[in-house]
């Protein structure tokens, strides 16, 4: 019990994952206790792990090898660090509490076993992907996640929109994890190597290597890194890639929850932790990171302000307070960056949760501005909602308020780049609070928008729903508390325990500095519910006024930048013109397909042409029997004349 | 005396006389015959490079072969037999019913 | 004069079977009407025994005519596995197809043991004679549905166009023993690096190559396959994919790495236009196929080109790639036709329509079996490819590599194909199989052996390798 | 000087009867020309010291391969073939193939070089006679391709009832 303990964790959703795909049509309605059961048993043994973890205790070992040949070996194997304990204390309770509530939320579905086990096996992905100990592990759960992802997305798939969005994540992955591939491709030519501990005692020695590319001379270090980083945009859906994410709010809420808010597209600011002493090497992709992740947070957060789909809003932050962590690694703030994943996980997750509650409760009315006054109808998913608002708006005491201020203080601390993401942190602070105040007043408070029986219909969720959101809403409180910064006489405890892992920048601001950061990140935050509540709940023409004075702004944001509309007509459209233009076989509507489909049609269609060689007549194929024998006979006799 | 090119030559002759029966006809008998006319070069030549090596491989080779000539024939016919009974034809044009 | 009797020991495997199939024909007499089962049920005991006796029968006999060593008795495990997993899925098809003779399985013992031959023997008289037994047995079992016109169409193709392909060999063998004065492999190798190349050589080598090429299909000597593939029974058909192709890959591997290995330049140079030919027809002709026999005679065409790299290589490494490949081939391919059989109506792709939903473990095993086919990890046929692959790189042969790989990704299509029109596509018609326990062992073998061999690679191909080598 | 005469004499007939065989409309005449051809090439094989090769030439393929060949034509009642076309409509493209590959060998083979000679030489093998030298070989350095050739026969047997029996 030893070594099982710890391949139990990722092996008892796969078991869930089975037994339910297998069996779950014969009992179809109890399908969640296996699944539940399953990830229950995860989550103790991730606690227990924990513990172990924090008395000091690192687990690196390889459970089996999968040797192909040479020096090219596969491993099944376990790196159980600081840096997997946070995560998977993250993945198994998210998963569990996500779990637990869709058991009310899925209620009556027809597919409920498939959920389950589908659920079961994004669990079991995630956590392979985050316990691995070498890259292809990482890989491989990389891809499981992002397939699981697409199932899930796609799980109403009768619904065109659904499917569409779960082909479009997909396809837009694909453009990472290309990267990706190519970047783990590498670690293996140059380091033979992909285990974690190998590739970061060897890593020095590509400092200073260079690859020739195009006539540019690339460092090998910037290189790699770039690439990694590549699967991670895809995977955070970070500019120019997060285009996928939006839309892949037409899975189920609790997978929005689990997989698009809290676990999987955090995957890539794992990544980028896990791989800081690579990234470290090179401030070319440290800068890039950090700059990915400010700007993407700005640009999401903008895009929030104006959405009206309560799961777009959310969506939108997400990608936003992903753009944060990453702004964190790129600042060198490993640490802070997990800190706020951590944080982020609970109130997003309940976020998520809350407003799956709320479109439960409006039979799946997504528009804010069609909802009202929802807290007397549904006390517990407000009050719960509240928590998760001020808690990402970063009000002192909350969680979201310590792991932001960890990261806008360290940013504040880490010279030019730092200082550039540190003013547009403390915006994007601001709008934050604004948007999340902005759902919070448009859904709860003021008068009840939609129609009479919609009304009559409003109650509270069940208790299967409300539970998980009431114990989320304590993490959404407390998570912060193990990060308390020494200023405010805590001892920021997840920096030190991260620490052996992740590093710890330097600090050379004074205290004063400190708390103006903190003042001015208050500030902001208090600025941003305020702004939100003169203008929703005070004064409801201000919407409107501000909306057609600046048309313009607005009308940009409510489309999102017009990024979708750019990628259709920069590569989408141009892909189907050549598609319909140079293939000559029918290329139906669908952009997506062009792509997929494209290629093999034209080997097809040289096949078609092939074919006709193959008349089914004898003489024929003795004919080209004696042809080959006439080409090889004249090409070698040439070739020996020489 | 003759050199031994000739025969080979001989032989080579008959093979590809053999081999352009074999492409061009279309009655799978005559087929079957360019077959054997093709066998018997190879004996041919295998019985000339025998004399002229002094070793008795070639001839040896040559006694399977007409073996192997004999059950090739009684095979081949069987099966052109089974064909013409369902099919009722002995041309390779009238046997294309699978292609692509 | 007294000849003293040469030492049988290494060549007691084919002699068993030799006697058992007599012994078969001569049974299967007294048996008319009633279930012939217990014949297949003999032949796959016999191949169970030799089996494990080919270890133990190893040597140099008959005047170093007859060579059973490690190289010879791995390809006799492949050959014997595609014999039984090839019975296994015969029993009841058979007689569905009404082709239920006795003749059947000592036809099928019989082209195994013209395959040992072929794998043993280090003589060019006696290759050519394992190879005729074989061949005349393959020709028979392609035409045995006597009555249906497809199948004496496939056997008629496949005769005349074998019996073609082998007066070319002979033609070939010819040749070589006129410049040699031997058809022994290692006296030709002997008398080869004396010399220097003439041109006759070459032109003698060249026409053996494309007598071997016809045997393992590969373009364009491949044009018999599809027809023979379609009109031939599938049980036979199974076994056409596997047994006579590992078979003249076994040849192949002897006598171009023996006799004409001071030749090896040559030969490489014109292997890999054949690999790369062969590639690019069986993937591109694959994919526009609508008949599942036929695509699955294209991709054995297309893995005859993957399997043609480790030869390229010439290097040990690159051999044992090729047997470790053949023998997962077996398996996956074995299980695919398997699968064919189990249906009712399993001749066109679009059968396989919706099969999830009426049959969803069929459809599973079908899934596994396309993916190794593919060489999707953690399958077999990923491993039969990485090993092929990586022995191709290291004796330098990058760029085929990469146009392999290429190709290998092209496959993926028609594979995919058949597993999207099974979970993506809406039913039909309600499928109807054809369960039997038999089958459901080959099934069982073919899928166990495809992960087991996918997940623990090393493990797996030493034992093989450590037992018959 | 009167041996290349005599072998002119057997080439040029044995390759004008090759091409009349391969020509006939009626696959008798075709098979009856073949008859012929196959005593010469047993002359020729007498002439190259191998008396029984010609025996069994004679014996086997004009004896019992031909026959059978046409026994098969005669079942098959071929009244039609005489009327119908006789080569297929791509029949140049065969032509040149064959002969482009004929091109080659005869290229190559003007710089032919025999292998080393054997032990056998005429004085040997017409002291022991040749039916015995060719015995001795076949029963002691042959006897297993010979054994597989039995094989092979009793596959053809076996091959021709399964195949033509009618059906039952």
């Amino acid at each position: 019990m030893t070594m099982e303990k710890y391949v139990l964790i990722p092996l008892l959703p796969l078991i869930g994952f089975c037994i339910n795909i297998w069996f779950g049509r014969f009992y179809q309605e109890k399908a969640h206790w296996i699944s539940i059961l399953a990830v229950l048993g995860s989550f103790i043994l991730s606690v227990i792990t924990f513990i172990e973890v924090l008395q000091g205790k690192v687990i690196n070992y390889d459970l089996y090898s999968w040797v192909i040949s040479g020096n090219f070996k596969v491993s099944i194997g376990f790196l159980i660090d600081q840096l997997t304990a946070i995560m998977l204390i993250v993945v198994t309770s998210v998963s569990l509490l996500v779990h637990i509530y869709s058991v009310g939320y899925m209620h009556g579905d027809s597919g409920y076993y498939r959920f389950f086990s589908y659920l079961n096996l994004f669990t079991f992905s995630m956590l392979m992907l985050v316990t691995g100990n070498n890259l292809m592990q990482l890989y491989f759960g990389w891809e499981a996640v992002g397939l699981c992802s697409y199932f899930l997305i796609g799980y109403y798939f009768r619904k065109q929109s659904a499917a569409d969005a779960g082909k479009k994540a997909f396809i837009v992955n694909r453009f990472g994890d290309f990267g990706f591939g190519i970047g783990v491709f590498m670690v293996f030519i140059y380091l033979e190597t992909l285990h974690y501990t190998d590739i970061f005692a060897n890593i020095h020695t590509l400092q200073g290597q260079t690859i020739n590319i195009l006539g540019f001379e690339i460092g090998l270090v910037t290189l790699i890194a770039l690439l990694l980083f590549c699967g991670a945009i895809g995977k955070s859906a970070q500019l120019p890639l997060h285009v996928w994410l939006a839309d892949a709010m037409e899975g189920p809420t609790p997978v929005s929850a689990l997989i698009h808010a809290a676990t999987m597209v955090t995957a890539g600011v794992f990544l980028v932790a896990r791989f800081n002493p690579l990234f470290s090497m090179s401030e070319t992709a440290m800068m890039v990171v950090a700059l990915t992740g400010a700007i993407t947070s700005l640009f999401a957060a903008t895009i929030a302000l104006v959405q009206n789909d309560i799961k777009r809003i959310i969506a939108y932050s997400t990608v936003s307070q992903l753009g944060y962590m990453f702004l964190a690694c790129g600042v060198g703030a490993y640490g802070a960056g997990i800190f706020h994943l951590f944080t982020h996980a609970y109130f997003k997750a309940l976020l998520f949760l809350g407003a799956g509650s709320v479109m439960h409760a409006m039979a799946g009315q997504l528009d804010i501005q069609k909802m009202g006054g929802l807290r007397k109808y549904m006390p517990i998913t407000f009050w719960t909602f509240m928590i998760a608002s001020v808690s990402i708006a970063g009000i002192p005491g909350l969680a979201g308020f310590f792991s932001k201020d960890e990261i806008l203080w360290l940013a504040y601390n880490a010279g030019t780049v730092g200082r550039i993401v540190w003013v547009i942190g403390t915006i994007v602070a601001g709008l934050t609070a604004f948007y999340s105040f902005r759902i919070v007043f448009l859904t709860f408070f003021g008068k009840f928008k939609g129609t009479h029986e919609e009304e009559h219909h409003l109650h509270e969720s069940p208790s299967s729903m409300t539970v998980p959101l009431m114990i989320l809403a304590v993490g959404a409180i407390s998570a912060g508390w193990v990060g308390i910064p020494p200023l405010l006489g805590g001892t920021n405890m997840i920096g030190h325990f991260l620490e052996p892992v992740l590093g710890h920048p330097h600090v050379h601001g004074t205290h004063a500095e400190e708390w103006m950061v903190i003042a001015i990140s208050v500030v902001v935050a208090l600025g941003g519910i305020f702004t939100a509540a003169v203008m929703y709940l005070w004064a409801p023409g201000i919407p409107q006024l501000l909306g057609r004075t600046f048309r313009s702004i607005y009308t940009v944001l409510w489309n999102k930048y017009y990024v979708d509309e750019l990628y259709d007509y920069t590569i989408v459209r141009p892909t189907k013109w050549i598609g319909s233009r140079i293939l000559v076989g029918v290329t139906d509507g669908k952009i997506i397909e062009g792509i997929v489909n494209g290629v093999p049609k034209l080997i097809a269609e040289f096949g078609e042409r092939f074919r006709k060689l193959q008349t089914g007549f004898l003489q024929h194929y003795a004919m080209g029997m004696a042809f080959g024998l006439f080409v090889i006979l004249s090409l070698v006799l040439i070739f020996v004349k020489q | 005396m003759v050199p031994l090119e000739w025969y080979i030559t001989l032989s080579t002759v008959i093979f590809i006389i053999g081999v352009i029966g074999f492409l061009i006809r279309r009655n799978i008998i005559i087929m079957l015959i360019s077959i054997e006319l093709m066998l018997n070069a190879v004996n041919l030549s295998l019985v000339a490079f025998s004399h002229y090596l002094q070793d008795l491989k070639g001839q040896i080779l040559v006694i399977f072969v007409i073996t192997v000539a004999a059950a090739e024939a009684a095979i081949g016919l069987a099966i052109l037999v089974s064909l013409y009974r369902n099919k009722a034809v002995v041309h390779t044009d009238k046997i294309t019913e699978m292609k692509g | 004069m007294n000849i003293p009797l040469p030492d049988l020991t290494p060549i007691i495997p084919e002699i068993i079977m030799s006697i058992v199939t007599c012994a078969l024909l001569t049974v299967e007499v007294f048996v008319k009407d009633k279930t012939k089962d217990f014949l297949g049920i003999i032949c796959i005991g016999t191949a169970l025994a030799v089996m494990y006796m080919i270890p133990m029968s190893q040597g140099v006999t008959f005047g170093g005519m007859f060579i059973s060593d490690g190289y010879s008795s791995y390809f006799k495990f492949i050959f014997l596995i595609s014999l039984i997993l090839t019975i296994l899925i015969s029993f009841k098809f058979i007689q569905r197809e009404d082709a239920e003779f006795g003749e059947y399985y000592s036809l099928l013992m019989f082209a195994t043991a013209g395959m040992m031959i072929m794998a043993s023997s280090a003589d060019l008289i006696l290759l050519y004679l394992g190879l005729e037994l074989m061949a005349l047995s393959t020709y028979i079992l392609a035409g045995i549905k006597r009555h249906d016109t497809r199948s004496n169409e496939a056997a008629l193709k496949y005769f005349l166009l074998g019996a073609f392909s082998s007066a070319i060999l002979l033609f070939g063998i010819s040749l070589t023993y006129g410049l040699t004065t031997s058809t022994n492999i290692y006296q030709i190798a002997e008398h080869l690096k004396q010399g220097e190349t003439s041109i006759t050589l070459l032109i003698a080598m060249i026409m053996i190559i494309c007598a071997f090429a016809f045997k393992i299909a590969s373009a364009p000597f491949h044009m018999w396959a599809p027809d023979v593939y379609q009109g031939a029974p599938t049980s036979v058909t199974a076994f056409f994919s596997v047994g006579p192709k590992a078979a003249g890959f076994a040849v192949i591997g002897r006598v171009f790495f023996i006799a004409f290995e001071s030749l090896q330049m040559d030969w490489t140079a014109i292997l890999i236009g054949l690999a790369i030919l062969t590639m690019a027809v069986g993937n591109i002709l694959a994919i526009v196929q609508t008949n599942m026999k036929r695509m699955l005679a294209y991709s054995s065409i297309a893995h005859a080109g993957y399997a043609l790299l480790g030869i390229i290589a010439g290097t040990t490494e690159g051999l044992n790639a090729v047997m470790t490949y053949l023998l997962i081939y077996a398996f996956m391919n074995m299980g695919a036709f398997a699968i064919v059989i189990l249906l009712e109506k399993g001749e066109n792709i679009k059968d396989y329509n919706g099969l999830s939903k009426s049959h969803p473990l069929v459809a599973a095993m079908m899934l596994v079996f396309m993916f190794s086919l593919t060489g999707i990890p953690p399958t077999a046929g990923f491993i039969g490819k990485f090993n092929i692959f990586m022995a191709a790189i290291n004796a330098g042969y990058t760029w085929v590599v990469v146009v392999a790989v290429c190709f290998s990704a092209i496959s993926a299509y028609y594979y995919m194909r058949i597993v999207m029109n099974m979970f993506m596509k809406p039913m039909e018609a309600e499928a109807k199989i054809y369960p039997n326990p038999a089958n459901g062992a080959a099934l069982l073998i073919s899928l166990l052996m495809v992960f087991i061999i996918g997940i623990m690679p090393s493990v797996v191909i030493g034992y093989t390798f450590q037992m018959f080598m | 000087m009167l041996p290349q005469i005599i072998f002119g004499y057997f080439a040029i007939v044995t390759i004008v009867l090759s091409l009349v065989i391969i020509t006939r409309k009626n696959p008798v005449h075709s098979v009856l020309w073949m008859l012929v051809l196959f005593f010469h090439i047993a002359a020729i094989y007498l002439f190259l010291n191998a008396e029984f090769i010609a025996a069994v030439q004679v014996i086997l393929y004009a004896g019992a391969v031909l026959v059978l060949f046409l026994f098969v034509i005669m079942m098959l009642n071929l009244k039609e073939e005489l009327s119908s076309e006789r080569f297929i409509g791509e029949w140049p493209i065969g032509v040149a193939l064959g002969l482009s590959i004929l091109l080659f060998i005869f290229f190559s083979i003007a710089k032919l070089a025999p292998g080393p000679l054997g032990k056998f030489t005429i004085e040997l093998i017409q002291k022991e006679t040749h039916t015995k030298a060719i015995g001795k070989v076949l029963y002691t350095e042959y006897i297993l391709p010979f054994e597989v050739a039995s094989l092979i026969l009793l596959i053809a047997i076996v091959g021709a009832m399964v195949l033509a029996k009618k059906r039952t």
